[in-house]
Parts: structure tokens; C-alpha cells; sequence
């Protein structure tokens, strides 16, 4: 099977990190994925915000594209753009009218055949639990990780199709898969508010500083994501929560293709670790010492 | 209920005493239903409503016994136009007499349309006994609506 | 054309079935003295099924059969039967009619079959123009139910879409109900009341069709109209939502009534409204005998 | 607070909602759970539920006005727990962009606001977002221009700001799309 | 050849200023076969039934016509009037020219046309007229009842002291059902095993009642009067005649650890011998042979079997096959709580102290596994705060039910109450959406609940649930404030909503009774016949019919157990005779007719020769069942069926009078 793969605009600046750990762990397990010739940002959040149509015409004109180029699944690790392209493909799905518009505007037709998937989904689904677990060579047992989810991954339920939207396992079976050990707390799927990063910076901090204080409560030693907005609330912010609840967190903030990199033996240099904002010497210290 | 009284009018004017079967006095056939279309009609008599008297009612135990070849025989007889009334979804008497008969008359009334059967002239509507005035309304609609069709109805029923 | 590897399995299935008292009777198709004509056999001995043989000259629904007291008395049956004819083996299933533990339904392969009409003028060769509307639509190449599948060695039949089955209907349906009168009356002013049509019919099982009753004779007699209107008007009904469209009534019509224009656009619409097929699952109730609370009522006041 | 229904602006406005929301405000039976959920209720003027009422009685202005419209983060907290199914993120999505289409710009929160126009604006001119750009012409906007600027030496250090977006080739077409859809 | 008499009524006015009656009696004189045809001004007074019948028996008639009012007035009457000259009553037919013709027309001439159409049509009917016969069936004056709870207790102590032998089966080992596992009742408060304990044990010992517990129905067939039931009596691995309920053999069982009890929902042990609670009727116990050590360990165990007195464990026993004849049936299946595992935001399953509203009875219970004093299931602490969720299930389309289960408002209130009463300085929150407290005594015991119990009220639904440092962080709102409200809880109790008693749709199907699309039984008339099912001869009780409190499940009990008694007070059952009969010369067995039977009225007939082969099946209409709706015959392709009182011919004949 032919997979494309939607990077989207995060990957290709603030979280460069998550582009280059993806890429290294598809490398190792001689996955293949290409990269849909000249995409276009999804619209995000500021899309559906103002205007619906915008909102579905954006990413449709990139699920076209790539059934145009004979793909039949995508790969979007951005959890923001995988649910915008998911919900681009159900509205189109159930509004014949919408869609005749936007394919006579694109030029180009849709067959609503496509199988979108998130990172979870893809490394679950495609990728497989076996070849994961033959894949480990460093098995991170003893480290606590705390799978966050947030919001986008799984909702809407009836758009995402994906995982139990109340109590989600996914990442913790991968997490689990790593040696690691899930680290259960309640703000799983609570929401970190990215949306509204930029623009109402205090909310924000404010949903994102409950996140990491339960997860550090709860005894983890890193936040796990699949969401480059997520990671960007989670890590870019922690200084200033930490500033602002005057109470240290010290939480590295890793993508899940980082952690499975680090367990499949990839150095944390390869995998641009060194990228975080929160340093994470201390917890790859541990996992050294752990794994001798 | 002005319009009532131009009807009134009407037949007062023509000179027909009986409900002659003509296009512009068409003879209706209403086949309905014990418990609730029945019962509705005979509300609209102790109202006192007053409405078209084309119509001419064979009562029956449910819709479950409103075969469709009681609509053909209504029109061979020369009908301009049949009813059939019963309970609404739901209210069934017998439970699901309707349920079943709907979908016998909507299949019969496709088949009626597709060997040309003006479908203006049957009509199906559910009238429960406390519905006086949608029976009230539901004949007179019939009767105006036959009565504004072309008088050239021929169709699959009619001898050449 | 025979195909002689198709016979042998096909015979070879048939003689076991009858050597080991599974059937009794085998009913199947035979060369006809018309080679482009094949018949309908009744094999009872295993040394006789020979006679079998299969093509796309293999036109009949032979499930018609099934509903004689001649064959029926024969108690465990074998039948050979099209995607499509295997249908009515369903339906009469479905319908009480048949036993599913009397009969083995042997299920051939069936990439269309010739009409009659050119095969007697020498066609052979199975396309789009040449095969029955209803092999055009089939869905069921491979029988939906069988007991033992002889496959085809034929191609598969190609589809260019250029030939439009059943094109009648649509311009039918976009007819005003005047145009669609005289369209019927004509057809229908040609029935001579010969009921070809309910003898050929698979599903046509009544033991006293409702023609045939007086007090009341709801069906007028006569073979004029409106007699006739009404007796086509009761056959589409009665085999509405129930009809498999094999086409054998059409094609046993002696005057050329389209009659498949009637039965398939009421499949079409027993489809549309009730999602329902007839033929397709012996489980299934069939569409009359059941209701949803949600089924179409836009057409009621 | 009193509030005059008038029939037929509500139903224009009613139906207004929606048809562009797929679904029957009828269908809320008020029973907050939505609100009870809600990761920014504490910031909202009034609470989702709320809105919802208050659009089903054609209050027009005032929910076009509100700041809760332009504080949801549309985490679809509410719509997935929603007893009703009731389209609860969707009708905020629906009221931003009628604000929108109406000229309505947010007293309060028009940062969140002029963010999504700057986003948008983005997108058009690239087709991708050039987040240094994106940033500075929204601190241009808003005149907040030292906001988080502490973070702007680290994450170049980092190698997260990069100095040159990415346009991509065919920006006709994401001109089109603009063109028919805004 | 017909002698009909066509009897034409003035209504004083009614129908005469309208219509013409002469005329009306003219034009009928002059149709062939009648022989009689007069107008009267009251037909329905005494001296006009007086005519009709001397008319009757003046001229021999075979049959009689009113032009009068509608025939939902007056056809019993003349009907009683023609029975009593000897003529049957289904040879009396109504042509309505009241209702339908002079009260809705004004012109006189039209209408007397109609009036004249209608009665033609009328004579015509009357014509083809058959004689009919009520059918009477025997009844066997036994009645089964299904269900041991609180209705199908009442509804056979009802019968049985009516008289009537009772059958009640009920599938636990102990009757009590639902009710017995509550704490106190709501509104009054009183003790839910004080008032239940007497009526099962009066149960148990009614001379007219033969109980079977631990015994399930495994197949009915029959009809009003005749019902044949078998009932399947699980092995009890217990002689219960010999049994004295000492308690030996639990005390002596090993398993005491591992095995949850089912009565107290899981929230304390049991053993493999065991009673499910100390009040049990029988007080018998039963071996659940899945987790005896005899069982799985090959017979090593039997330390029970040598702890009884008198020897009554039977490790070998069978399951029993019983059948018994019955008249009537009652259904009283009684309801479940919703599972609550769809609802991951609240945590039910995993967090301890997360309870449905059944497990906090038993919780309160004196007989429960705290033995009445409240403590908390994760740690045993007794609870300072706890947070009461409302509709968790009901009313909410998306998860659970769309409808409202009724009772879970009264008793969080009774829950909330109890709390205050037992845990002094105790508070409690209560989430609620609207309070449904319509009975007596009801909406005064919720606001004694606000009022002197102090639990606050919030309108709103809770949206999560999870934990933080050992407290329930409860995320609600109030919609009447407008606020999200966070609560610290030590205890969470979901009022879980109800739904049909598992199994209750299979059980249906086998008794060919109707049931909604959640599983709970239709009443044959939601209003007018609430005790009775869709089948002749059944009739339900309690919540298997839908959500309802104890004082309507009694009510409901008694009903039904009020119409088998009235039932069974005549020695034969009545069935109008307008049923269908079949034609089996012509049948051809499709069996559509049973499909579209809602009475399951239509059976399989095998007709066989003298030698007693099957020669044909065809269908065939059980009397006692049919109902007449002619759906039947709709259905016929063949007409191989017809409805007597409306019969083919006679529609035939009428739409033919009409004929222009």
C-alpha cells in the first residue's frame, strides 16, 4: 500500500522534532511514506472558526491530491491536522452539496475513499504491535510516562472513530510497548487549549498548568504527545507556568516517536530531543542508569 | 366555510338530486377504518361540521383490511376518487394493522402511478376519532382536488 | 458452445447425488434439437445425467418447476440453477414453499445468457448486446446460496455501459400519467388472457390464482379491457417486492408485453422504500411480511 | 435583564443557525452538562447552555457580542458528552462565523479574533503558515508586541523559528479556494 | 332467498329535517328481497325495538337494515332486539345516516340520496350475512405468574385468595425480587424487608400457591383458557422438602472468599452454597455449582454435604422438567439497572467509591454488607460528603434511554435523606435535571430532603468525575446560576436509570407478546387496557411494563390479578365470532396471514390421510386468538382467507351498490 504523509506546518517549524523523530522510527522499521506534493496548510482551528467551507475546502484539496497520486491512506501526525482532515472527509461524506462545490472549486474530484490516520492510529494500525515490539532494543523499563491525549485525537467520537473518547488506551499500550510504564492521572483527554495559544496565553496556561501538575503528581517523569500544538503548550510553556503557579515542574515533554526511538536504541541527538525547551538530561540520565 | 356555501350553491343550482358520478359531480368512495377514521367521521357529524356529501363510506375492521383491490373495484364501479383512512401510525386497534397495510399501499399506489393512474385521484390518510375536522378537511380537499382534474380520465380502469 | 470441463463437473456432482440417494430427481437443462435451444431434463438415474449440460443458451428458470406437484413428489431434489433462478429457489424458500432440506442447489456460474431471439439466428457469443437485460444488472454471477458451485470457464461479461438495460423505465417514469395510460393501454390491449405469463412464473405458486375465484370475481374475466389491465395490474402486484427477475413471463408472453418494465421498476422501487431484495437470504422475512415503524409515509395525509 | 422575543426575527435567526449547523436547537433540554464540562467556562460570559437558550430566543446580539463564543476551544468536550448528540462545539463554530460575515468584531477577545483572520490571511499568501510571520503580524495587529517575546531567543536557539516560510507552488489554486469559499 | 327488513329512523328531526325518510323507505321497498321496509320516528326507543321485532317474527326475516344513527350508538341494541325474535345478531346491519349523513349535509335532496346509497349498500351487506357464532373456550381455571418480585407476588396472592390455584415461578433462588434489596421506601419511609418479608412468606404459604424459585419458563404454547407451560426447575443440589435452612452446610463451605454476591451487587461475598439473604423464601439454599470445589475439583469436597443435619445435599440432582396447564398468565419480569461502563467520564467500574443508586441501598441496609452503617467501598471510611448524579442513563439518547426511568428522583431524595439521618454533619449535593416527585406525599418528601435535611440541589448535569489526592472531584454545573461547579465527594452515587429485566424479550417471544424497542411488554391498550397484553389471556404487571414505583407495581399486580379472576368467574371463555376461517382447498401454506398476525392467531395444520400422512399443511386460525382485523386476508394473494362480518363477498357487494 501506497501511504502519504501530511507533515502540515508544525512539523515543518516549531516542531521540527516531532517531523525528525517520525522519520527516524519509519526509517528503522523500512516503512516508506511520501510526502503529498505540494500540500497546503488545513486551516486549523482558525478555519472552522470563521468559516465552515474554508474549513473543508483546505484539506480537501490535499486528500484530493493524494487520491489524485493513487494513495489510499494518509498519515497525519499533527493530531490537529488528522482531525481536520477527518472532519473534511465526513462533511463531505454527508453533505452532497458542499461537496460538489468544493470539488468544482478544486478542479479535481474526491471519492471519499481515503483512510486517514493520526499517529496512534498509524502506529497501531499499519505499522502493527509486533513489528513495534521486535523493533525495541532498549526497553525503558522504569520510566513513568504520562500519556497525554488532549482533545483533538479523539474528538468528536462520531469524526475520529478513534480509541474510547472518555478513556483512551492507545499511546499507553505504546508507551507500554516501550518498557515504559503508563502513568494513569486524570487530565488525559482535558484540554490544553492550543487553540487559543497565541491569543489568550493565561487560559491557556492555566489548562495546560493542571495537565502537568496532575501527570507530575501522579509520579510521571515525562508527558508523552502526539500533537505538536499540545507539545508546544506543554514545553514552550512550562517556564512560564512554573513562573506564574511558583511551583517547579520539571516535566520533559517527548513525542511518542521520540520515546519509541529512544527504545528502539536511536540516540536522543538523532531524534532532536535537544530541541525541547524542557531539557530532558535528567530522564535520559535515567534511562541510562536504568537500563543497566 | 365560504366555500362551503358557494358549493351549496352550486348544487342547488344544478339539477341533479342525486350524486350523479359526473366529473363535476364525482362519486368518492372512502374506505375506513372501525376505530379511528370511523369513529372520526361520525365526531364531524355530532360537531355538526358540514362537508361535501360525494363521499360515500364502506367501514371496515382496520387499514389491515383495506385491500388494494377494493381501491381497483371502487374505481371499476366508477369512482373518481378513493379514500382510505385509518389509525395513525402507532394507534393501531389491532396493533399494526397500518404498519402493514402502509406498505402494501405504497407499493400499490407506485404501481398505480406507473401504468398511468392519474394518482390525484387516490388518497390515504390517517384520521383518529378525534380528528372531526382533519376528515372534515381531508373530504373536501379530495373532493375540490378530483373535481379540478380534467375530465378525460381515462386510465387502466376504464372501458373503452 | 458446451463446455465440455462445466458438463463433466456438472454430471459428476448430479450422479453422486443421485447414487447416493441425497436427490431423487435432478432437474437441469439438455441440448435441445435446437442446438441454440437447450430444454429442460428430469434425471432420475444416474447413468442418465449425461444429458446434462450447461452454456449460455441456458435460458429457462427452471426453479418453476419446483413449485409442480409432479416434482414435488419426489421428495429430495437436485436443481440446477443461474445466480439469477437461484433466487426464486430462495424465495420460494423464504415463502414456506420449499424445504431447504429437500433440495441441493446445484449453482452454476453464469456470465449472462444469449437472448433467444438472436441465438436463433446463430449468435454465440456472449456481450453486452447480445444478453437479456437482466444479465446486465446481475449482481449474482455466482449464486447467493448453492451447495456445489460449478464454475465458468467463460470471460467475464464486459460492461461498456453504452448498453442501457431496462432504458424504458426511466423514460416511463418522466412520462405524464396520460402518456404512461396509452403507453400501458396499447401494450396491454394486445393480452389475450393466456396467463403464459403466471404458468412460467417461479413465484406464481397459488393453487387457485385469485383470477380464479368468483364470489367475488375481483379480477374481470374478459380478455379485453379493462380485464386485462387489471389482471397485469394483480400479477405486478402479487410478485411485488417478491419478483427475482429471471424475465421467464416476459419472455413465455405470446403478444411481447415488456412485462420485466413493470417487474423491475417495482423491485426498484420495493428497494428504494424498504431497502428490501427479493431472493437474496433464506433468513430473511419477506418485505410484506413485516413493517418498520419508520417506513415511508410521505404520501399519507 | 428583560427580553422582548420578536417571533419573526427569531425565526430568522433560528433558522439561520441552523442550517448552517445540521442540527435542531430544539433538541437541548438545558441540562448543562456542556457547561458542566467545559475546560474555559471560567472565562466565558455566559455558559454554553446558555448560548444555546439564548440563540433559540433569537437573542442575536447578544450571543453575536459575547466572549464565550470567542473563548471556546472548541475541544468538542461538550458535544462528546452531550446526552442529546446536540451539536454543542458546532454552534460556536456557527456563531464566530455569522459574527464574522456580519462585521461583528469582539469587544473583548478580539485577539482571538484578528488571530484567526491573521492565520487565514497566512494561509492565503503561502498556502502554508510562516509562523515568524504569522506572530508578527498578529503582535502588529494587536498591538501586543513584548507578549511572550521572552521566548523568541530560546526557540531560535532551538531551531523552532524558522527564518523562511514555505510557499507552495500551486498558490492559484489556494487563491480559488479563497476566492469560492470566503 | 332473503327476507329483509329495512327499518328507516326519523331521529325525531335529526335525521328526518335532512333527510327524507319516506323517500328512504320507498326506494328500500323497492330493492329485491326486501320484504318489509317502514319509518319510525325513534327506532332505538321501546316501542320501536318493539316493531322491529315484531316485524322480525311478522315476516320471517332474515335479515334486518337500520337507516339510523351510527352503528357506535345503537347496533348492541337491535342486535339484542333481533337475538331475542331468534334472528343472529351479526344479521343486524347499521347504514349511519345521522353521523354521516344528516348532521354533516344541508341539502335535502342529496342527502336523502346518500341516506338511500348507504342503506343500499346496507341490504346488500345484509345479504350475504352468515350466521356467526361466538366461540366459547374451555378454561382451565389455573394461572401461571412470572416473577416473584412485589407485583407477581401480589397479582397471585390476589388470585389465589380469589380462590384460584397459582403457579408463580420466579428465576432467583428466593423470591422478593427488586424490592426486597431496598433499604427504606420512599415517600414514608418504611422498611422495604418489614413489609416484603410477610407477603413472601404469605406467598410461600398459600395453600392455592405452588412456587417454583430457581426455575426459569422454557416454553408455552396454547391460548386463553389453554395454556400449556414447561417449566424448567434448575438443580437445586438441595432437597428443599428436607432442608431446615439451618445454615450448616454454608458455614462449612471453603469458598467464603472469592465469590461476589449477586444480592448485594458485588459488594460483599457469598459462598457456593449459599441463601442470597438471611430472610430468603424459600430459606433454601442453593449450590451454584460453578464455583463449587465438588464440582471442579472431581468430588473431593463435600464438606457441606457432611456438615447437614438431615442429608438433603444432592450432588447428582437434574434439572427438572415440569409442565403444567394454565388459563391465564401473568408477566411480571421486572426490571435491571443500566450498566454504566458507557459512561467513561464518570469512572463507574473504576473508581470504587462510584456507586449506582442500588448498590448505595444496599450500602444502607441493615441486612447489607455494612450492615446499615455507611462506609465507603474502597477504604471502609464512612463518607462526609457525597455527590448524588441524577438521569445517569435516562434521558439521554446518545448513551443509554431516551425516556425517563421515574423513580430515580425519589429515591436520590430518600438516599440523600438517609444519609443526613445516619452521618450527622454529613452533607450531600444532589445534580439533578427536574424532579419528578408527582405522587401523594411525594414533592413533600423531596423538599424535606432540601428543607430539613439540608442536601443542596444543583440544576444541572455532571460532565467528570475522576480522583485527586482520595477525593471525587465531581465537575458539575448549575444552570439556574450559570456555574461550573467543582465538588470535593467522598462518595459518588449514580441514580442509574432502568431497563427490561435481561432475558425479558426472549420470554415474550415465547409467550407471543408484544414489546417496545427497549424491551419492556406492551399493554394492548396504552390507557384503556393497561393490564393486558397484545395476547389474549396474558396480562402484566410491574416494571417490566415500564418504569413505575412500588405502589403502581401493587396496583398493577392486582389488576391483573382482578381480570383473571373475572375471567375465570365464567365457566367458558367468550370470543366474538367475527374471526377468520380458512379456505384449505385453496391454501398453499405461505403463511403470510401468520405473518401479519399480531395475535400469532395463525397456526400450521398438517391435514393427513386415514393412514396419517401429511397430504397438505395449510393455515389455520386458533378461535380463542383471532381478533377479526382482517390483516389476514390482505394478505392472502390467493383470498385462501376470509374475515367473517366483513367478508370478500360483501365488500364486493357493497362497493357494487355504489356502482355510477
Amino acid at each position: 500500500m501506497k501511504l502519504a504523509y501530511y507533515p502540515g506546518c508544525s512539523l515543518k517549524g516549531t516542531s521540527f522534532e516531532y517531523e525528525v523523530s517520525l522519520l527516524k522510527i519509519l526509517e528503522a522499521m523500512d516503512i516508506e511514506v511520501k510526502e503529498i506534493p505540494d500540500w497546503n496548510c488545513c486551516g486549523a482551528s482558525a478555519a472552522h472558526s470563521i468559516n465552515h467551507n474554508l474549513s473543508i475546502a483546505l484539506p480537501a484539496r490535499n486528500l484530493a491530491i493524494a487520491e489524485k497520486d493513487g494513495f489510499e491512506s494518509v498519515l497525519a501526525p499533527c493530531a490537529a491536522c488528522s482531525n481536520r482532515l477527518k472532519n473534511a472527509d465526513y462533511e463531505l461524506k454527508r453533505d452532497d452539496i458542499l461537496k460538489k462545490k468544493i470539488t468544482n472549486s478544486l478542479e479535481m474530484p474526491y471519492d471519499s475513499q481515503m483512510s486517514i490516520n493520526n499517529m496512534l492510529e498509524f502506529l497501531i494500525g499499519v505499522v502493527g504491535k509486533d513489528k513495534i515490539k521486535s523493533m525495541v532494543k532498549k526497553p525503558l523499563t522504569g520510566l513513568k510516562a504520562a500519556s497525554y491525549y488532549g482533545c483533538l485525537l479523539v474528538r468528536p467520537p462520531k469524526v475520529m472513530q478513534f480509541d474510547d473518547p472518555e478513556n483512551p488506551v492507545t499511546m499507553d499500550e505504546l508507551v507500554s510497548l516501550t518498557g515504559a510504564e503508563p502513568v494513569d492521572y486524570s487530565y488525559k483527554t482535558e484540554c490544553c487549549g492550543a487553540i487559543n495559544s497565541l491569543s489568550k496565553p493565561d487560559v491557556v496556561m492555566a489548562l495546560t498548568g493542571k495537565v502537568l501538575y496532575d501527570a507530575k503528581n501522579h509520579g510521571a517523569d515525562v508527558v508523552v504527545v502526539a500533537c505538536p500544538l499540545c507539545h508546544s503548550n506543554l514545553d514552550v510553556r512550562q517556564k512560564e507556568i512554573e513562573r506564574k503557579y511558583e511551583e517547579k515542574i520539571g516535566l520533559p515533554v517527548l513525542f511518542i516517536t521520540e520515546l519509541l526511538g529512544l527504545s528502539f536504541g536511536i540516540t536522543p541527538k538523532d531524534l532532536a530531543i535537544d530541541g525541547h525547551m524542557v531539557a530532558a538530561d535528567r530522564v535520559l540520565k535515567k534511562i541510562e542508569e536504568l537500563s543497566k | 366555510m365560504e366555500d362551503m356555501n358557494v358549493e351549496k350553491e352550486k348544487q342547488k343550482e344544478g339539477t341533479a338530486s342525486a350524486n350523479t358520478g359526473s366529473q363535476s359531480d364525482p362519486r368518492l368512495i372512502a374506505f375506513v377504518c372501525n376505530w379511528c377514521t370511523y369513529n372520526g367521521a361520525d365526531l364531524a357529524g355530532t360537531s355538526r361540521m358540514k362537508y361535501s356529501d360525494n363521499v360515500r363510506v364502506i367501514k371496515l375492521p382496520c387499514t389491515g383490511r383495506i385491500d388494494p383491490l377494493f381501491i381497483v373495484e371502487a374505481f371499476k364501479k366508477g369512482a373518481k376518487g378513493v379514500l382510505v383512512s385509518g389509525c395513525h401510525p402507532g394507534d393501531c386497534h389491532y396493533t399494526s394493522g397500518n404498519y402493514h397495510s402502509r406498505r402494501k399501499y405504497a407499493t400499490f399506489r407506485d404501481l398505480l402511478g406507473y401504468l398511468g393512474v392519474d394518482l390525484n385521484r387516490v388518497e390515504f390518510s390517517w384520521i383518529s376519532a378525534s380528528e372531526g375536522n382533519k376528515w372534515v378537511a381531508v373530504i373536501n380537499e379530495f373532493t375540490d382536488k378530483i373535481k379540478s382534474l380534467p375530465d378525460k380520465t381515462t386510465d387502466i380502469f376504464t372501458k373503452k | 458452445m458446451a463446455n465440455t470441463k462445466t458438463d463433466e463437473k456438472l454430471q459428476k456432482i448430479a450422479k453422486d447425488l443421485l447414487e447416493s440417494g441425497e436427490v431423487n430427481l435432478i432437474i437441469g437443462y439438455t441440448k435441445g434439437s435446437n442446438p441454440q435451444r437447450m430444454r429442460p431434463v428430469f434425471i432420475t438415474k444416474p447413468e442418465e445425467v449425461v444429458k446434462l449440460t450447461f452454456s449460455s443458451n441456458a435460458v429457462q428458470d427452471l426453479a418453476v418447476f419446483l413449485k409442480k406437484q409432479e416434482v414435488k413428489k419426489y421428495g429430495k431434489i437436485g436443481i440446477t440453477v443461474k445466480g439469477c433462478d437461484e433466487k426464486a429457489v430462495n424465495a420460494l424458500i423464504q415463502e414456506y414453499q420449499l424445504s431447504r432440506d429437500n433440495i441441493k442447489i446445484i449453482g452454476m456460474q453464469c456470465n449472462g445468457v444469449i437472448k433467444q431471439s438472436l441465438a436463433d439466428k446463430g449468435e454465440t457469443k456472449v456481450s453486452e448486446t447480445t444478453v437479456y437485460d437482466k444479465c446486465l444488472i446481475c449482481q449474482e454471477h455466482t449464486p447467493v446460496l448453492y451447495d456445489f458451485l460449478v464454475e465458468t470457464e467463460e470471460p467475464e461479461l464486459s460492461i461498456s455501459g453504452n448498453v442501457k438495460p431496462y432504458a424504458e423505465i426511466e423514460k416511463l417514469e418522466a412520462m405524464s400519467a396520460e402518456e404512461k395510460n396509452a403507453y400501458w393501454a396499447k401494450e396491454f390491449d394486445k393480452c389475450i388472457k393466456c396467463y403464459a405469463c403466471r404458468q412460467a412464473c417461479p413465484l406464481c405458486f397459488c393453487s387457485r390464482c385469485i383470477v380464479e375465484k368468483n364470489m367475488p370475481q375481483w379480477i374481470d374475466t374478459n380478455s379485453e379491457e379493462p380485464g386485462n389491465a387489471q389482471w397485469n395490474l394483480i400479477r405486478a402486484y402479487h410478485l411485488s417486492g417478491r419478483c427475482i427477475g429471471c424475465g421467464e413471463c416476459e419472455r413465455a408472453c405470446p403478444v411481447n408485453i415488456p412485462l420485466m418494465l413493470i417487474n423491475e421498476k417495482m423491485a426498484r422501487d420495493v428497494y428504494n422504500l424498504f431497502g428490501y431484495k427479493s431472493g437474496l437470504d433464506i433468513n430473511a422475512k419477506p418485505v410484506f411480511g413485516v413493517f418498520s415503524e419508520n417506513d415511508f409515509n410521505d404520501f399519507i395525509k | 435583564m428583560k427580553t422582548v422575543l420578536n417571533e419573526q426575527s427569531r425565526r430568522n435567526f433560528v433558522a439561520q443557525v441552523e442550517s448552517m449547523l445540521h442540527d435542531k436547537l430544539s433538541k437541548c433540554y438545558q441540562c448543562g452538562k456542556c457547561s458542566a464540562g467545559c475546560p474555559v467556562n471560567f472565562e466565558m460570559d455566559y455558559t454554553p447552555n446558555q448560548i444555546i437558550k439564548m440563540t433559540e430566543l433569537g437573542m442575536e446580539d447578544t450571543v453575536l457580542n459575547s466572549k464565550t463564543i470567542w473563548l471556546c476551544v472548541s475541544c468538542n468536550t461538550c458535544s462528546t458528552r452531550c446526552p442529546k448528540g446536540f451539536e454543542v462545539t458546532g454552534i460556536m463554530d456557527v456563531l464566530r462565523e455569522i459574527a464574522e460575515r456580519k462585521g461583528i468584531t469582539s469587544k473583548t477577545e478580539k485577539e482571538v479574533q484578528m488571530f484567526h483572520e491573521v492565520f487565514l490571511e497566512n494561509v492565503k499568501s503561502h498556502g502554508r503558515i510562516f509562523e515568524l510571520e504569522l506572530v508578527g503580524k498578529y503582535k502588529l495587529k494587536t498591538k501586543h508586541l513584548f507578549r511572550d517575546m521572552f521566548l523568541a531567543p530560546k526557540m531560535l536557539e532551538k531551531g523552532k523559528l524558522k527564518m523562511h516560510g514555505e510557499t507552495i507552488s500551486n498558490l492559484n489554486q489556494i487563491a480559488k479556494i479563497f476566492k469560492d469559499f470566503e | 332467498m332473503s327476507r329483509i327488513g329495512v327499518f328507516v329512523c326519523w331521529c325525531g328531526s335529526n335525521i328526518a329535517s335532512t333527510v327524507d325518510v319516506e323517500k328512504v323507505r320507498e326506494e328500500a321497498a323497492k330493492i329485491p328481497g326486501v320484504v318489509s321496509a317502514v319509518d319510525y320516528k325513534y327506532m332505538c326507543s321501546d316501542p320501536g325495538q318493539n316493531s322491529l321485532r315484531n316485524v322480525i317474527k311478522e315476516k320471517n326475516l332474515t335479515g334486518v337494515v337500520l337507516a339510523a344513527c351510527s352503528p357506535h350508538m345503537h347496533e348492541n341494541t337491535f342486535r339484542k332486539a333481533a337475538v331475542k325474535e331468534g334472528l343472529n345478531p351479526y344479521f343486524v346491519e347499521i347504514a349511519n345516516i345521522r353521523e354521516q349523513v344528516s348532521w354533516v349535509h344541508e341539502d335535502k335532496e342529496r342527502a336523502t340520496a346518500k341516506a338511500v346509497d348507504l342503506m343500499k349498500m346496507m341490504v346488500e351487506k345484509v345479504k350475504r350475512d352468515k350466521p356467526i357464532e361466538d366461540v366459547r373456550v374451555p378454561l382451565n381455571k389455573k394461572a401461571l405468574v412470572i416473577g416473584g418480585g412485589i407485583s407477581g407476588i401480589q397479582a397471585a396472592l390476589d388470585i389465589a385468595n380469589g380462590g384460584v390455584e397459582v403457579i408463580l415461578v420466579e428465576k432467583e433462588p428466593s423470591i422478593g425480587g427488586r424490592m426486597i434489596q431496598l433499604d427504606e421506601t420512599f415517600p414514608t419511609l418504611d422498611c422495604s424487608s418489614c413489609i416484603m418479608t410477610p407477603k413472601m412468606v404469605e406467598a410461600n404459604q398459600h395453600p392455592n400457591i405452588k412456587l417454583y424459585t430457581y426455575s426459569e419458563i422454557e416454553d408455552v404454547s396454547g391460548y386463553i383458557g389453554n395454556f400449556k407451560v414447561k417449566i424448567k426447575k434448575k438443580a437445586r443440589s438441595v432437597v428443599e422438602k428436607d432442608c431446615t435452612g439451618c445454615g450448616e452446610c454454608w458455614n462449612a463451605c471453603p469458598m467464603h472468599k472469592n465469590v461476589k454476591s449477586e444480592f448485594n451487587l458485588n459488594l460483599s461475598e457469598r459462598t457456593a452454597i449459599y441463601v442470597p439473604f438471611p430472610q430468603a423464601v424459600p430459606l433454601v439454599p442453593v449450590l451454584d455449582r460453578s464455583v463449587c470445589l465438588h464440582f471442579k475439583k472431581g468430588g473431593k469436597c463435600q464438606k457441606c454435604f457432611d456438615a447437614c443435619g438431615p442429608k438433603c445435599i444432592d450432588f447428582s440432582m437434574q434439572d427438572e422438567i415440569i409442565e403444567e396447564t394454565v388459563g391465564a398468565i401473568v408477566a411480571a419480569t421486572g426490571y435491571d439497572l443500566m450498566e454504566t461502563s458507557m459512561y467513561g467520564e464518570y469512572g463507574y467500574g473504576k473508581y470504587k467509591d462510584v456507586v449506582s443508586g442500588l448498590q448505595f441501598e444496599r450500602l444502607l441496609s441493615a441486612s447489607g454488607p455494612t450492615e446499615g452503617v455507611i462506609k465507603r467501598p474502597s477504604d471502609g471510611k464512612t463518607p462526609q460528603t457525597i455527590v448524588f448524579v441524577q438521569c445517569v442513563g435516562s434521558r439521554d439518547p446518545e448513551k443509554g434511554v431516551p425516556y425517563c426511568s421515574k423513580v430515580c428522583c425519589m429515591y436520590t431524595a430518600k438516599h440523600a435523606k438517609l444519609f443526613a439521618h445516619k452521618v450527622h454533619g454529613s452533607q450531600s449535593y444532589v445534580f439533578y435535571i427536574d424532579i419528578r416527585s408527582t405522587s401523594k406525599g411525594y414533592e413533600e418528601f423531596v423538599r424535606g430532603t432540601m428543607e430539613q435535611d439540608g442536601a443542596v440541589y444543583l440544576r444541572g448535569r455532571v460532565s467528570k468525575i475522576y480522583e485527586d489526592n482520595g477525593k471525587l472531584i465531581v465537575k458539575g454545573a448549575d444552570t439556574l446560576s450559570g456555574n461550573q461547579v467543582e465538588i470535593a465527594a467522598d462518595m459518588v452515587v449514580l441514580a442509574t436509570g432502568v431497563i427490561p429485566k435481561k432475558g425479558s424479550d426472549k420470554l415474550a417471544q415465547m409467550l407471543g407478546i408484544s414489546y417496545d424497542k427497549y424491551g419492556f411488554l406492551t399493554e394492548s391498550h396504552p390507557k384503556l387496557r393497561p393490564a393486558e397484553s397484545s395476547t389474549a389471556g396474558i396480562y402484566l404487571a410491574g416494571m417490566a411494563q415500564g418504569p413505575r414505583d412500588i405502589p403502581e407495581s401493587v396496583v398493577s399486580g392486582s389488576a391483573a390479578a382482578s381480570k383473571i379472576l373475572g375471567l375465570f368467574s365464567k365457566s367458558e371463555y367468550e370470543v366474538e365470532g367475527t374471526i377468520s376461517s380458512v379456505n384449505e382447498a385453496t391454501c398453499v401454506a405461505c403463511f403470510y396471514c401468520q405473518r401479519v398476525c399480531a395475535y400469532n392467531a395463525i397456526t400450521r395444520k398438517e391435514i393427513k390421510d386415514r393412514s396419517g400422512n401429511v397430504v397438505k399443511v395449510v393455515a389455520s386460525v386458533n378461535p380463542g386468538l383471532c381478533t377479526g382485523c382482517g390483516a389476514c386476508v390482505n394478505a392472502c394473494f390467493s383470498k385462501s382467507i376470509d374475515v367473517k362480518g366483513f367478508m370478500d363477498d360483501q365488500i364486493y357487494a357493497e362497493i357494487k351498490s355504489l356502482a355510477v
